[in-house]
């Protein structure tokens, strides 16, 4: 038989101006199992609480509830004082007579009937509870950054900073990502590369970050703290150890015809390649699929030429295992594609570019050093029309939401081509600025006053090439959707950022959740918002929602402050109400028949498959395992389990069932 | 009815599977389960009209499970609905079971689940007129009249448990009813008791029910148990588009959610 | 003279919005009837549909469910699942003949302190009206000789 | 040989009316939907008129399928325990088979084998049974195997066989006198029908004693697997066996009040021998099909010197997987 | 194969050809058209914009006409007719609930079980079939010009490319035309204003036919009776408004198809065109 001690808090007039608590502690002593129960002005207080522990001692207690408040204000306090008393805090409960009861109700005899019923659940409640220790989970304290931009850079140097160990990796062979590409940067105009080159080498340097680029994640096992992740480590055919970089097989390549994706195909490059001459690590690979060696075997030059022998062509992808405690996802995003914009003759006109392209012509390291030429042929072009929201906040497109970058990279494009074309005219089409920021506004204004940019409110309905210009119509909703047209000389979209391709099946991999768009899914838009749903891994830049670049390094540090938090402790500890599998004595095992079906209805994984063996080895059951790392509570398995074979510690079938009996 | 048998035999000689589960003639001629291991045992196998047993049910009961590879004789389309069930719960491996199926002019045998799907495309399952009249007729009553209907039906019930141990997919090796800890459902066949077996049962089978009425065949006293899970199982196609027995890949239409599924009643 | 028929509400609520949700109610002094009696669950993922059928059998007069609204749910999708069960467990109730009138289901948030406490009362109004619940209570002992 | 007597369609209504102004209730094979059930009627018309047997067998009327053993209140820590009174009504049964009448003295074995049971006796002494012979049988029926027979008086009060014209009723016990007492008019004495001509023929298919003596001696026989592979292991069986006489006892309480109900319960079932430690000593079903024909062929023979079958085959018709208990009775005293 | 047929006032006077090629190319691919019985206007250019609740019963009267008549589908050559049919049904589906007002003011249940598709749809399922038969192939560069109510609003038609569409260059094409590449497909041509403001479906119209021209396209086709209209009958004044005399013909697909498959001309309504149509015979020389 339980001892269970009740102890009901007027709350000074609180509960006692409408609730009868001398009643409440007169009626619920008579509970079979309860050995004691008192009333007293305010419960929480200290003499309330040495009132408890004296209590536990004295009538030897094994149970408590306190009829106070609600739990979700007192409940750590009073648990702590039962503990304190040599009470598992876990067979502490509240009864709610304050919030549920006496507040809403008026002072009357059902008011102190209703109180003494929500102390008889409670009472039951408690007899059903068992000791619970919270669950200790051991961490590994090394980072995997997913995704070589700024965004994983950042992070990676914030974790390696703070002395934990960090593996960055980028599935293209160098980091850099697209700020690598950008030309200036706004609002300061401040050259992309100069900033970010440094980081890129501190990152590559950096004793505590172990650098795979052109390696990509295959496989995540485990739960936070203990993550056991498989990286592809994708063939370069060259030994990076052999290789000095001095480039003899880039020069030599006899195949240069191969469409430049760092200049976004506005220049070639070879088969054997450095994406750009700032890459880090700096050493070259090879493109199989545009190889002649690897098409028909013939060639060879880079062997060859090689003076260190680096050359592998028979070097295979690797499969590299590792333990990891925190991951961090900054994947990035990529923009939307050509085949999206036939009005435009996006992907048709050649001098119909998007945004990216822009920044390459206008880069000092581009294809046209910097000059700003247009593709077709080269010309200087003397007007210049900017699209924004070209796909973005548009339906039929599939892209409702606002891009977030295009409103400022507009801007500042028309100034980095009226510096560079003093003659030229740029024209925007936008639908609203969206320029918020510091220093952002004025620096559209600067585009608009100094630079003279004319910015026309509406949208373009069609381009099309007449005349070897390009004609441009549109309306300006500002002069009542007069038609606009213009005869341009190029034309460049700001073309809707978009998720990365695949993102969904990466997401499925880390068991991530995403959103519509296949955006990562943060797990609290405004409270939590670097963290996944999934425990131990979180968000970084523009894999989680369009960002610019201040935005994604701060979330970088953001998400490096979260794994650095992490990695604070050895070990982690959780609440341990945790969805639990019954074990039963052989020849059952387990109540669990292994239909798995509870599988799908975990939000966060936690359910495996464990095989139950005999001596021998041999399988005699498979049934359904509760990771307590993962699972967070819910207890959506437990009232799914047709055999009742999961339950929730803390909220058990016992305790709701026994709960129910007193009503 | 012979190419089945000669089947059958050649699939036990080649060692191919240990048994045949299939039919036998039985007390007045009606059809009963039954396992053929021997050639003598073959003879004695039965394929007409008459056979309406659905013997999935048999293959999860552990003896039977435990006698090797099985070829399971499928003459109604709801054997293999069980199958393709059974393996999307992980009960039974695909390509663990064979079935075969009299056809026109002899067996035709199925291996895998997606050659069961394909052949129940050509084989829609339908509710006979009579279940349907009765579903229709209770669906059309008052609810107090539809509660004294079940009431009295559920009067006659003695908790034999026929009904859930004739159903293919009551597999658990421990039922809900059989849960003290708590005691959930009261053992004793009163009118507490009877109801909430009943409840649980049809809502256990929610999205799961392959529709073969076997619980209801199998009720020595009458009670039509199988228009309870008929009912569930309408109710779950007619929410989210899918339900039991479709395939062996589909996640549990309970189990699993879409965030614009459409109800009228939540305040 | 009979007394007034004073029903018996039972009431499974989720601890981070409905339970939350109630607090609020009181910390706003919003008053409401007395008839409700509330068992806390973590999520209405793990509400039972045998936790209903059971509080009939304890011989409540009225059911009230709720949780988080959709998409606001701590477990992200607790309440989805949920929603599902409670559409096909409603619709077999009903077609076993047992009145939906007295199950209330509902998506109260934390912010919605005034829902709920509204909600209470049109709940523990209509079950008054509707009356003592005989249909579920007069199977307690029928069936036993 | 008791005395046979003449008992016409009218005179039955009659005694019927007598049997109500005397106060008790009439028990009978009634149509529903198709089944035949044990209902309560007034009037013979109520009676089926073409039935072999009913569904569930007679026991109901002396062993409920649920019923209440005690009940108690712990109000205020106190616990307050009562009794329950058998709720037991006068009761006639009309209509039952010469197999099932007999039936009873199988349940009389075990309710009052080592103490006496209150409920049960407390029924069965207000309970008279006006059997009626079967003049039809079917594939499932080997009373005659069992040691009975189509026109066996075992067991009945009073024992009505249909004739020309009405019944032959035979008047076989004190209880089968005081019911002929109500209406003794309506009893035409000098009856000289021919019974054994109106009865069924059913043949005797095996030798009860031979079995019971073969049983001992094949408990390991693979006959009970191969007969139970198809058997699916629920109560079906049991629960319509007039003999089955398991129970199972269950407390129903919550923090105020409980009570105590003794429910029918079958060896079929899987939990039935299940011990808290998880060992259970029938693990398979084949062993619990063993168990219930040793119970009915071995065990009550040693234990009661009397049979626990008589053979009535409502368990083959009830049976989902088509357990014939008599084919398999047949092949079990013909198994090496 | 059989299809419900609903013609609309339009194919009934202006663009009686449309009606007529439609007609005969059915005929010929073997596609029964049953016309709907006792089918009433669709509402189009007014309805919507007076009375909305009248503007999406008058084509659900008609669909529930259909239905009763044992259709599924409803073919509604006329672009207008099809934009008004396939909008009411589309509002219907996505509010189930005001299929029973609906319902009650046409009195006759409406429950949506018939679909709309416009000519280009029907003609898109028979491509293999217009192929086959095409003894004649069109042998000329054609301007495909699609107006707007053909492919909008794109959630509701759900049908082909919005800004860039392609099935009636994939069906020239299908019968040896060679679809000129072309931005006006789209294009606005003015449509209903040809009436009030005359001047401005000029203006429209010339930048149309003036682009079709220099891409040296031979013939324009359409599938629109508004279009077709517009860049027919109204050449006059867009050549005055060019400044130019541009002869380029206008036809409708199905009247392309038509002579592709050999049919005689004047069962397709050649002559009834305002531009003369002067390559009856498909290759034949052009005057």
């Amino acid at each position: 038989m339980s001892r269970i001690g009740v102890f009901t808090c007027h709350c000074g007039e609180n509960i006692a101006g409408t609730v009868d608590c001398p009643k409440v502690a007169e009626l619920t002593r008579q509970i079979p199992g309860v050995v004691h129960s008192v009333d007293y002005k305010y419960m929480c207080s200290d003499p309330g609480q040495t009132l408890i522990k004296e209590a536990i001692k004295e009538h030897k207690l094994d149970g408590v509830v306190v009829a106070a408040c609600s739990p979700r204000m007192h409940e750590p306090t009073f648990r702590k004082a039962a503990a304190e008393a040599g009470v598992n805090p876990y067979l502490c409960e509240m009864a709610n007579l304050r919030e549920h009861c006496s507040w809403v109700h008026e002072k009357n005899e059902a008011t102190t009937q209703k109180a003494a019923d929500l102390v008889r659940i409670m009472v039951e409640k408690v007899k059903h509870d068992t000791p619970l220790t919270p669950i200790k989970v051991p961490v590994t304290k090394t980072a995997l950054v997913v995704g070589g931009g700024i965004a994983g850079i950042q992070t990676a140097l914030d974790i390696a900073n703070a002395g934990h160990q960090v593996v960055l990796v980028e599935k293209s062979p160098s980091i850099g990502g697209h700020m690598s590409q950008l030309s200036e940067t706004f609002p300061t105009l401040d050259c992309s590369q100069c900033i970010l080159t440094p980081r890129m080498v501190e990152a590559a340097q950096h004793p505590n970050i172990k650098l795979m680029t052109y390696s990509e994640v295959e496989k995540v096992d485990g739960f936070i703290g203990n993550f056991k992740v498989t990286v592809r480590k994708k063939a370069k055919k060259v030994d990076e150890k052999a290789c000095t970089g001095c480039g003899l097989c880039v020069t030599k390549c006899p195949n240069k015809k191969i469409p430049d994706e760092f200049n976004e195909g506005l220049a070639f490059r070879p088969a054997i390649y450095v994406p750009f001459p700032q890459a880090v690590p700096n050493k070259p690979t090879i493109d199989t699929a545009n190889c002649t060696y690897f098409k028909n075997g013939k060639c060879g030059v880079c062997s060859k030429v090689c003076p260190t022998g680096a050359i592998r062509y028979d070097q295979e992808d690797e499969l590299i295992t590792m333990d990891i405690g925190a991951i961090v996802m900054a994947t990035g995003f990529k923009l939307m594609q050509t085949d999206k914009f036939p009005e435009y003759g996006y992907g048709k006109y050649k001098d119909v570019i998007d945004g990216m392209q822009f920044e390459r012509l206008a880069s000092a390291s581009g294809p046209t050093a910097g000059v700003i030429k247009r593709p077709s042929d080269g010309k200087e072009p003397e007007t210049v029309v900017f699209i924004a929201c070209s796909g973005s906040r548009d339906r039929a497109k599939g892209v409702p939401y606002c891009s977030k970058i295009c409103c400022m990279y507009t801007a500042k494009h028309t100034m980095l081509y009226k510096h560079k074309v003093h003659h030229g005219q740029a024209y925007v089409f936008y639908m609203d600025i969206r320029s918020a920021g510091k220093d952002y506004d004025e620096f559209v204004r600067r585009a608009i006053e100094e630079d003279e940019a004319k910015y026309i409110r509406g949208r373009v309905s069609r381009i099309y090439e007449e005349d070897g210009k390009l004609i441009v119509k549109g309306a300006d909703t500002l002069m009542n959707g007069e038609p606009v047209e213009i005869k341009a000389d190029m034309v460049v979209l700001a073309t809707a950022v978009q998720s990365q391709d695949r993102s969904e099946d990466l997401a499925q991999t880390l068991h991530i959740s995403y959103d519509k768009y296949g955006f990562f899914a943060e797990a609290h838009p405004k409270l939590r918002p670097v963290e996944t749903n999934t425990a131990g891994i979180f968000l970084a830049g523009a894999c989680q929602a369009p960002r610019d670049i201040p935005e994604t390094v701060a979330q970088g540090s953001a998400a490096g402050a979260k794994v650095a938090a992490l990695f604070s402790q050895d070990e982690l500890t959780r609440e341990p109400i945790v969805a639990v599998v019954n074990r039963q004595a052989p020849p059952l095992f387990s109540t669990c028949t292994g239909c798995f079906l509870c599988q799908t209805a975990c939000p966060y994984q936690a359910i495996e498959q464990e095989e139950i063996k005999d001596r021998s080895g041999r399988v005699i059951k498979t049934v359904a395992k509760v990771n307590p790392g993962l699972c967070q509570g819910c207890g959506t398995c437990v009232a799914f389990c047709r055999t009742k074979a999961i339950d929730l510690a803390g909220f058990s079938n016992e305790q709701l069932f026994a709960e129910l009996m007193t009503l | 009815m012979e190419s089945l048998k000669q089947k059958a035999k050649e699939l036990l000689e080649a060692g191919e599977i240990k048994a045949v589960l299939g039919y036998a003639r039985g007390t007045s001629d009606t059809r009963r389960p039954h396992v053929a291991m021997s050639a003598l045992e073959v003879d004695k196998l039965v394929a007409d009209q008459a056979c309406t047993t659905n013997l999935a049910n048999l293959l999860m009961k552990h003896e039977i499970k435990h006698l090797g590879k099985l070829a399971v004789v499928a003459s109604r389309p709801s054997t293999l609905r069980s199958l393709l069930q059974l393996t999307a719960e992980h009960q039974v491996a695909d390509g663990a079971i064979l079935a075969l199926v009299p056809a026109e002019g002899g067996v035709k045998q199925l291996g895998t689940a997606q050659a069961f799907e394909e052949h129940l495309a050509l084989v829609p399952q339908k509710k006979t007129e009579k279940d349907q009249a009765l579903l229709d007729r209770l669906k059309a009553m008052p609810r107090a009249e539809r509660f004294a209907f079940w009431q009295k039906e559920f009067s006659r019930c003695m908790k034999c448990y026929a009904c859930r141990n004739s159903c293919p997919m009551c597999y658990c090796e421990r039922c809900t009813m059989d849960c003290n800890r708590p005691q959930w459902v009261p053992v004793p066949s009163h009118a507490v008791g009877n109801q909430e077996y009943h409840l649980v049962r049809a809502m256990h089978l929610a999205g799961r029910c392959v529709e073969c009425g076997e619980c209801g065949r199998a009720c020595p006293v009458g009670i039509p148990v199988h228009l309870l899970t008929f009912f569930a199982e309408d109710s779950v196609r007619a929410q989210f588009g899918q339900g039991g027995g479709a395939s062996a890949t589909i996640d549990n239409a309970l189990s699993t959610f879409r965030p614009d599924d459409k109800e009228t009643f939540i305040r | 003279m009979s007394e007034q028929f004073e029903p018996k509400i039972t009431a499974f609520v989720c601890n981070w919005c409905t339970y939350a949700g109630a607090d609020l109610t009181g910390t706003s002094r919003i008053k409401y009837q007395p008839n409700v009696r509330v068992l806390r669950v973590p999520c209405t993922g793990r509400i039972d549909f045998m936790l209903i059928m059971k509080a009939f059998e304890r011989g409540a007069d009225g059911v009230m469910i709720s949780g988080c609204h959709p998409n606001d749910c701590h477990y992200t999708s607790g309440n989805y699942h949920a929603r599902r069960r409670w559409m096909v467990f409603r619709d077999l109730m009903d077609f076993m003949g047992i009145d939906t009138e007295r199950v209330t289901f509902s998506w109260v948030s934390a912010a919605e302190g005034a829902k709920w406490g509204a909600l209470v009362n049109e709940v523990t109004d209509k079950i008054r009206a509707l009356g003592p619940n005989t249909e579920q209570k007069q199977l307690v002992g029928l069936g036993v000789e | 040989m008791a005395e046979r007597y003449k008992l016409t369609q009218d005179a039955l209504s009659a005694l019927f009316e007598a049997l109500a102004k005397d106060g008790r209730r009439i028990l009978a094979p009634t149509d529903a939907d198709g089944r035949t059930e044990l209902n309560a009627v007034t009037s013979p018309d109520q009676v089926s008129k073409q039935y072999l047997q009913t569904i569930l067998s007679a026991k109901e009327t002396v062993f409920p399928k649920v019923e209440r053993l005690l009940s108690y209140t712990t109000e205020g820590g106190k616990v307050d325990l009562k009794d329950a009174q058998p709720h037991a009504l006068p009761t006639v049964l009309f209509g039952v088979r010469p197999c099932e009448a007999g039936a009873f003295k199988a349940l009389d074995a075990v309710f009052n084998w080592d103490s006496r049971d209150k409920f049960f006796n407390a029924r069965l002494e207000k309970l008279a049974i006006i059997g009626v012979s079967c003049t039809s049988a079917d594939e499932a029926c080997f009373c005659t195997s069992a040691g009975g027979g189509p026109g066996d008086t075992q067991g009945s009060d009073i024992l009505l066989t249909p004739v020309q014209g009405g019944y032959l009723a035979e008047i076989l016990t004190p209880r089968g006198e005081a019911i002929q007492a109500l209406a003794p008019q309506f009893f035409q004495a000098g009856a000289t029908e021919d019974k054994e001509a109106v009865l069924a023929k059913v043949e005797k298919a095996f030798d009860r004693e031979a079995l019971t003596a073969k049983l001992p001696g094949m408990f390991e026989n693979p006959v009970w697997k191969q007969q139970s592979l198809r058997c699916i292991g629920c109560g079906a069986c049991a629960f319509v066996c007039p003999t089955c006489v398991c129970f199972d006892i269950q407390e129903e309480a919550d923090p105020k009040k409980g009570e105590r109900l003794r429910l029918w319960d079958s060896c079929g079932f899987s939990l039935f021998t299940l011990h808290a430690s998880g060992h259970n000593p029938r693990e398979v079903q084949s062993a619990r099909w063993r168990q219930r024909i040793y119970h009915k062929f071995a065990y009550y023979p040693e234990r009661y010197q009397q049979y626990g079958c008589v053979g009535c085959g409502k368990c083959t018709r009830a049976c989902p997987a088509d357990m014939n208990l008599k084919e398999h009775l047949v092949e079990a005293a013909q198994a090496q | 194969m059989r299809i419900g047929y609903y013609p609309g006032c339009s194919l009934l006077g202006s663009s009686r050809e449309f009606n007529e090629s439609v007609k005969a190319v059915c005929e010929a691919i073997g596609l029964e058209l049953v016309e709907v019985p006792d089918w009433n206007c669709c509402g189009a250019s007014s309805a919507h914009v007076l009375d909305h609740e009248l503007s999406v019963a008058l084509p659900a009267k008609i669909l529930a006409q259909a239905e009763a008549a044992g259709l599924t589908e409803v073919l509604a050559p006329c672009a207008a007719c099809y934009s008004r049919l396939i909008g009411a049904y589309s509002e219907l589906e996505k509010n189930p609930d005001h299929k029973t007002r609906v319902s009650e003011i046409i009195e006759m249940p409406y429950t949506g079980a018939v679909k709309v598709v416009n000519v280009l749809e029907v003609l898109e399922r028979f491509a293999d079939v217009i192929q086959a038969k095409a003894v004649q192939p069109f042998a000329r560069k054609v301007a495909c010009y699609y107006g707007c109510l053909l492919v909008r609003p794109p959630k509701v038609v759900n049908f082909d490319r919005p800004e860039d569409p392609q099935v009636m260059d994939q069906l020239a094409a299908k019968v040896g035309a060679t679809p000129i590449d072309w931005p006006f497909k789209t294009e606005c041509c003015g449509a209903a204003f040809s009436v009030t403001r005359t001047d401005l479906v000029a203006k429209l119209c010339g930048k149309i036919v003036d682009s079709a021209v220099k891409l040296q396209a031979e013939a324009l086709v359409v599938a629109c009776p508004m279009c077709h209209s517009n860049l027919d009958m109204r050449r006059p004044e867009t050549n005055a408004a060019l400044g130019k005399d541009l002869q380029i013909p206008v036809l409708f697909l199905t009247q392309v198809i038509g002579l592709a498959m050999g049919i005689e001309p004047k069962k397709l309504g050649i002559q009834r065109h305002m531009v003369p149509v002067a390559f009856n015979a498909p290759t034949g020389a052009q005057a």
